[in-house]
């Protein structure tokens, strides 16, 4: 079988990472292709059980992405996302999620390059861990 | 059952480079809901634009993806096509296959499937997306304008110029601020008073204009377009409708002696005063800190003589309201206290003072007449030091910033001693000299080379007296750093500029930031200089930053000019992406619990408290309902909302969900 | 009031009747002092001019001993002691990696908790304690007050009085009866370490201090650290012989001024011990002034009997 | 910072080694030159306070050189009138502190300078031996090091006759604790 190739769901913000991401886009700098983005107005939206759907859908990696702290677009959606990242990581640790697969990063709308760098860090990352299966072990365990 | 139309773009080789558009075409049509896919080699082209109105008018599609460059770039254009032909323009959406995939990726199946994916995502998008409606905000065209120096004066007249209403605030008596204290203006030299007082009549008498002074903003409500202004407007103790500023009251008041804000202390004033000759308007205050009867209950001899009877020792603070739709503060600046510099002597000896109070000895219309006496014992200083920087760039005791105005105020300062003292001695210790602007540097090599004023570079370390004069301790840091000892008559420090007393409260009270200097903070220091983060709320002058008269003048001219846009229509409209409180009839299933985690969320106090009541009016509940005037849309009470009760139109839960559900 | 007392080395030698004076005034205000067991040397301007370590360490070994013996507040009268302490605590507080080697070298652990107070805080404190009525026999003398350099810097650390123009010590001479003269070189330098190696450099800054203190009228130089007055009263020859000119003003520690104002004799403040003899030449006043001032004329006689 | 340190280590620039040593920057002076203007000594000096920190600035060997071998450093009182009043909150007597050591490592202190070493040397022998200073041995010992035999006799028989000289120094107890705090900073009594 032929490496494993982890699949990426990344939640970026649309004045920061995303407009990032389209500057990688035009200065045309390659980066690996397991990444799917989900454009939101602000990091400040992400409601943390999207991350867990992301995982239920079969995701191995998740990137949130968004402005730097005090460059927010809402002046401080970011912190908030910070603040109940901080506390919901701390949960899936409890429940003994590995939340290395969960990848929290600052790319500005400057930062083509680092986007590119980003992504594929995490998709090394996550390639290492190898895929996430102990949802669909769980779900099957719910089936039986 | 939707129908969904997808439009894929092969933006001539960008996206068709690596990207296999008629694959993704042919994917696409045969997802649910998808009732027309088709591929053209350039969508924002005509032709292509024309592909969209015509499958929407044939096939009936309820909503468009077009996927093909970042929604950045051409969304505008794709929503503006389906507006034409009637569909909701949020209908439409664009999935990124170029920034996002072609351009970042080799040519292959997985970028192609990738592709797929995408525009799979924003497909189960618009199947959920609702059609949405501008929202119109009402705008009440009149302008609060607060603070009356230049700045303020400039902003609200070109508003009422441009025909708007303005209400001015003022905190003083009298408007003018620190430039009707000015003896001459650099890099011109002409007189300040001069230029000034007519621009503080044509405000008066102008008839948009709404002036209050000896007032202050007590308090700010609403949003931009719709603000409610409380003014406090302090008591004067004189009915300014019955007096005529005659000054009689001034003549008789037995307190005398008491030093005058506007004359920087150089000169006195009485308990009942009219700052200065050409205030505006012209009617007198009482001081009721230093008045006879306010302090001992007796007196009155104003109120005996006031040929007007116009004197009221009853008065009281009046509250005025008023509806704004837009404000500009123009607070201005402060000069900082002296006493940090212990080492200047400044408050020890009396003939070391500030540059405001130099201005004031300079000013023809000053306590000496514009005769440079120093205050000690009225006598021509024959050796006079200016010591630059006093107070500015030194974390140590003063501010950290550059002052900016002290070098040409210095120079100007050492150009007006020699113009009244030819034969006299002017030294000014610097350290820099900064003279960016027109004509400045012209201005202070003509001090030095025309008016022969000494500069001498270094700071001075000590001024202290002996035998009547006034030891300055500098040096010379272009002599190899030798000590340079001046016999001086006079010292005068430049002190730094700051920013306003109460500057921080009253950016409380407006919710715009400042910085940490109290200075009030700019929107964008590049592209947004006169906006700030609150929408509707410009700056003008030396409350942003120290500036000098021109630069004032020239931000409240665009601060004008922003208020003016701001009022060119009847109402404004914004985009629909807000959060909205699910409110399902009848009230008591609102799915609200009325936690308000969301209104400590909100960045923008935009979370109101709403009750709802039954017919006969008992409370069922209070739960949350969004201001769609204040709401920009982020999300963030969405995300913190325990009972899923706000959702974000344009980016509501299930379309979010939905996406992900997609791949 | 109980204090440590940290005399420093020159108060045990050259400046002893500053040592004497002190401990002859101190039952006289209600101040009770306990001596540092075996304290040492605390470096001075020598110490710090060859090695920091050691400047930081002598002074660490005296703070460390008024710790061990339970002392909070150490008054220090010598003002070049009283800096190196104050400084020393507070560099060795900043740097914890510094305390700890120092500690190490001084094979004792300075925890900080003992802090040096310096004379003018301590009197000034007393003083408030309402005790004019003590002063029977007023100091009435147009004083000038020099503080020297170091009694008020570095003012981030020692944070006491205006370092600029500072009035503490101005205040006690007031309640003294005496009359501080308003005078521009309170703070300026004398010479400090210099005295012995450099003794022109000295000359030339103890006189300027001199000139103006005289020439406004002063009729002695109240001080508060050895350094000066070893310059200013020691090397007031020296001065004179720069300058060319005879001032013989008297240099009197401010101890030494409280202690007659108290009615001590002279001989138990150690005014003999002088280079400059404590004299007042009997000042000829106006009429009406001479009989409320009778009192100081007896006051001067005194003295200079 | 103690004197142990090898002398290779001036391939470093001074203002680093500075740095390390005193956590001072020289980088944070802008050149006002209040230091100068304020210093009791300045006029004296052959560079004023602000231009040695220029030379320690620029970093160039040659000027560091004249920086450690500069009579200036050796002219300062650390009466701190500059610190006090320095914008930027230089400590300049600590600054020089570290110069002098310096001066002394690379054994370029400036001849002027002898009489002013001598004393001090002369000052922390007695502190070593006694633990306290001790005139008379100090006074002997400076002469000894700076040879002005007859320099102050007068002022120091007058000390004498005033009581103010003992003849004998006072010896604390605690001398190894001394002896061995001098051995660990600057090493053994030369």
């Amino acid at each position: 079988m032929a490496e494993f190739e982890p699949k990426i769901i990344a939640f970026v913000c649309n004045w920061c990472t995303y407009a990032g991401a389209d500057l990688t886009g035009t200065s045309r700098i390659k980066y690996a292709t397991n990444v799917r983005m989900i454009r939101l107005p602000c990091t400040g939206r992400i409601d943390f059980m999207l991350l867990l759907k992301a995982f239920a859908q079969g995701a191995d990696g998740v990137i949130v992405s968004g402005c730097h702290p005090g460059d927010c677009h809402y002046t401080a959606g970011n912190y908030h996302a910070r603040r109940r990242w901080i506390l919901f990581r701390s949960l899936l640790d409890f429940v003994g999620f590995d939340t290395r697969r969960v990848h929290f990063a600052w790319v500005s709308a400057a930062e083509g390059a680092k986007w590119a760098q980003v992504v594929n860090s995490v998709v090394n990352e996550v390639r290492e861990l190898g895929p996430f299966e102990d949802y669909q072990k769980l779900a099957r365990v719910g089936v039986e | 059952m939707s129908r969904i139309g997808v439009f894929i773009c092969h933006c001539g080789e960008n996206i068709a480079a690596t990207v296999d558009p008629v694959k993704v075409a042919e994917t696409m049509s045969r997802v649910p809901g998808v009732v027309h896919a088709v591929d053209y080699k350039y969508m924002c082209s005509d032709p292509g634009q024309n592909l969209i109105i015509e499958a929407i008018k044939e096939k009936g599609l309820t909503g468009v993806v077009v996927a093909a460059c970042s929604p950045r770039m051409h969304e505008p254009t794709f929503r503006k096509v389906c507006a034409e032909s009637g569909l909701n323009p949020f209908l439409c959406e664009m999935a990124n296959i170029r920034e996002h995939c072609s351009w970042v990726h080799e040519k292959s199946d997985i970028t192609t499937d990738k592709a797929i994916d995408l525009v799979r995502v924003i497909v189960e998008k618009v199947k959920r997306n609702a059609p949405l409606y501008d929202i119109k905000v009402p705008v009440t065209k009149t302008a609060l304008v607060i603070g009356g120096g230049i700045a303020g004066i400039q902003a609200s007249l070109d508003i009422a110029n441009a025909g708007h209403k303005v209400i001015l605030v003022e905190r003083d008596p009298s408007i003018g601020g620190h430039m009707i204290q000015l003896s001459e203006t650099f890099p011109t030299l002409d007189c300040s008073q001069c230029i000034m007082t007519p621009r503080m009549v044509e405000v008066a008498q102008h008839p948009n204009i709404t002036l209050y002074t000896y007032s202050e903003v007590e308090e700010l409500d609403g949003f931009i377009g719709n603000f409610k202004v409380k003014i406090r407007k302090k008591a004067r103790s004189v009915d300014e409708n019955l007096c005529t500023g005659c000054g009689v009251c001034m003549q008789k008041c037995p307190r005398k002696k008491i030093p005058s804000e506007y004359e920087a202390g150089m000169g006195m004033r009485t308990a009942i005063y009219i700052p200065f000759a050409q205030a505006v308007p012209n009617k007198p205050v009482i001081d009721k800190d230093n008045c006879l009867y306010y302090l001992k209950g007796k007196c009155k001899i104003c109120e005996k003589n006031c040929p007007a009877e116009a004197i009221r020792f009853d008065q009281e603070d009046e509250i005025i309201e008023a509806d704004v739709g837009a404000i500009v503060c123009a607070t201005g600046f402060d000069v900082l206290g002296t006493d940090s510099f212990p080492e200047y002597g400044y408050g020890k000896y009396k003939d070391v003072i500030t540059g405001l109070q130099f201005e004031r000895l300079a000013s023809a219309s000053g306590p000496t007449l514009g005769e440079i006496r120093r205050p000690s014992d009225g006598k021509e200083p024959e050796t006079i030091v200016f010591i630059a920087c006093a107070g500015s760039r030194d974390p140590a005791k003063g501010i950290e910033y550059c002052s900016k105005i002290c070098c040409m105020y210095t120079a100007k300062h050492a150009m007006l001693y020699k113009h009244k003292i030819h034969h006299g001695k002017a030294y000014v210790c610097y350290m820099d000299i900064r003279a960016g602007g027109k004509m400045y540097e012209e201005f202070v090599r003509r001090a030095i080379e025309e008016d022969g004023v000494n500069y001498i570079r270094g700071r001075v370390s000590r001024v202290y007296e002996q035998d009547g004069k006034l030891i300055v301790k500098g040096v010379d840091t272009l002599l190899g750093s030798q000590p340079v000892e001046i016999e001086a008559d006079m010292v005068v420090l430049a002190t730094a500029a700051v920013a306003n007393t109460g500057a921080e409260d009253l950016a409380k009270k407006l919710r715009v930031s400042y910085d940490a200097y109290n200075f009030l903070a700019e929107a964008h220091p590049k592209l947004r200089p006169v906006e700030t983060n609150t929408a509707g709320i410009f700056l003008a002058g030396a409350c942003q930053a120290p500036k000098d008269i021109p630069e004032a003048v020239a931000q409240a001219s665009g601060a004008a000019s922003k208020v003016s846009a701001l009022f060119s229509g009847d109402e404004l409209s914004r985009e629909p992406v807000i959060a909205v409180v699910n409110r399902c009839p009848p009230p008591v299933f609102s799915t609200c619990e009325g936690c308000f985690i969301c209104e400590q969320a909100c960045p923008y106090q935009a979370i109101e408290r709403e009750e709802i009541k039954t017919r006969d009016g008992k409370l069922i509940k209070v739960v949350a309902k969004v201001n769609e005037g204040i709401c920009q849309g982020c999300g963030t009470c969405v995300a913190v909302c325990r009972a899923k009760a706000i959702d974000l139109q344009g980016f509501s839960n299930e379309q979010v969900y939905a996406e992900v559900m997609a791949l | 009031m109980k204090l440590g007392y940290y005399p420093g080395c020159s108060l045990r030698g050259t400046a002893r009747e500053f040592d004497e004076s002190l401990l002859a005034i101190a039952p006289g205000i209600g101040l009770e002092l306990e001596e540092i067991p075996d304290w040492n040397c605390c470096g001075a301007s020598a110490a710090h001019n060859l090695n920091r370590e050691l400047s930081l360490a002598l002074p660490a070994r005296v703070l460390a001993l008024a710790e061990k013996a339970g002392m909070e507040e150490v008054l220090v009268p010598c003002s070049m002691c009283f800096n190196r302490l104050a400084v020393t605590r507070h560099e060795l507080l900043e740097d914890e990696e510094l305390r700890k080697r120092v500690s190490d070298i001084i094979k004792m652990d300075y925890q900080g908790t003992a802090r040096a107070l310096n004379i003018l805080e301590t009197l000034g404190k007393l003083f408030d304690e309402g005790i004019e009525d003590k002063f029977v026999k007023p100091f009435d003398h147009e004083v000038a007050c020099y503080y020297g350099c170091l009694i008020v810097r570095p003012p981030k650390i020692v944070q006491f009085d205006r370092y600029e123009d500072p009035q503490s010590m101005d205040e006690l001479m007031k309640k003294i009866g005496a009359h501080p003269i308003d005078w521009a070189f309170k703070v300026e330098c004398c010479g400090a370490g210099l005295s012995i190696s450099r003794t022109d450099l000295v000359a030339k800054l103890s006189g300027k201090i001199i000139e103006d203190a005289v020439h406004r009228g002063a009729e002695a130089i109240i001080v508060a650290c050895p350094m000066c007055h070893a310059n200013l009263d020691m090397r007031q020859e020296k001065v004179e012989k720069l300058k060319g000119k005879k001032y013989s003003i008297p240099v009197l520690y401010l101890t030494q001024a409280i202690g007659l104002a108290l009615g001590l004799e002279k001989k138990k403040l150690s005014l003999h011990r002088h280079m400059v003899p404590v004299v007042f030449p009997p000042r000829e006043k106006p009429a009406i002034e001479s009989k409320s001032k009778t009192k100081t004329g007896k006051v001067a006689g005194q003295v200079e009997e | 910072m103690s004197s142990e340190a090898a002398p290779s280590g001036s391939e470093q620039s001074l203002a680093v080694r500075l740095y390390d040593a005193t956590s001072e920057s020289v980088a944070k002076c802008y050149q006002c030159g209040k230091c100068s203007a304020g210093c009791p000594l300045a006029s004296e000096m052959d560079f004023p306070p602000s231009q040695i920190i220029r030379m320690l600035q620029l970093g160039f060997p040659s000027l560091e050189e004249q920086c450690v071998s500069s009579l200036s450093i050796w002219y300062c009182l650390t009466c701190e009138t500059c610190m006090a009043r320095c914008p930027k909150e230089v400590d300049l007597p600590k600054i020089m502190e570290f110069l002098r050591e310096e001066s002394m490592r690379r054994k370029k202190t400036h001849p002027k300078a002898k009489e002013i070493i001598a004393f001090h040397k002369a000052f922390l022998d007695s502190v070593q031996a006694a633990g306290r200073a001790y005139e008379i041995g100090m006074i002997a010992d400076y002469k000894a090091r700076s040879f002005h035999l007859f320099q102050d006799m007068f002022v120091a028989i007058k000390l004498f006759l005033h009581g103010k000289l003992k003849l004998f120094p006072h010896l604390i107890k605690e001398r190894a604790n001394i002896s061995r705090i001098f051995s660990q900073t600057i090493g053994e009594k030369e």
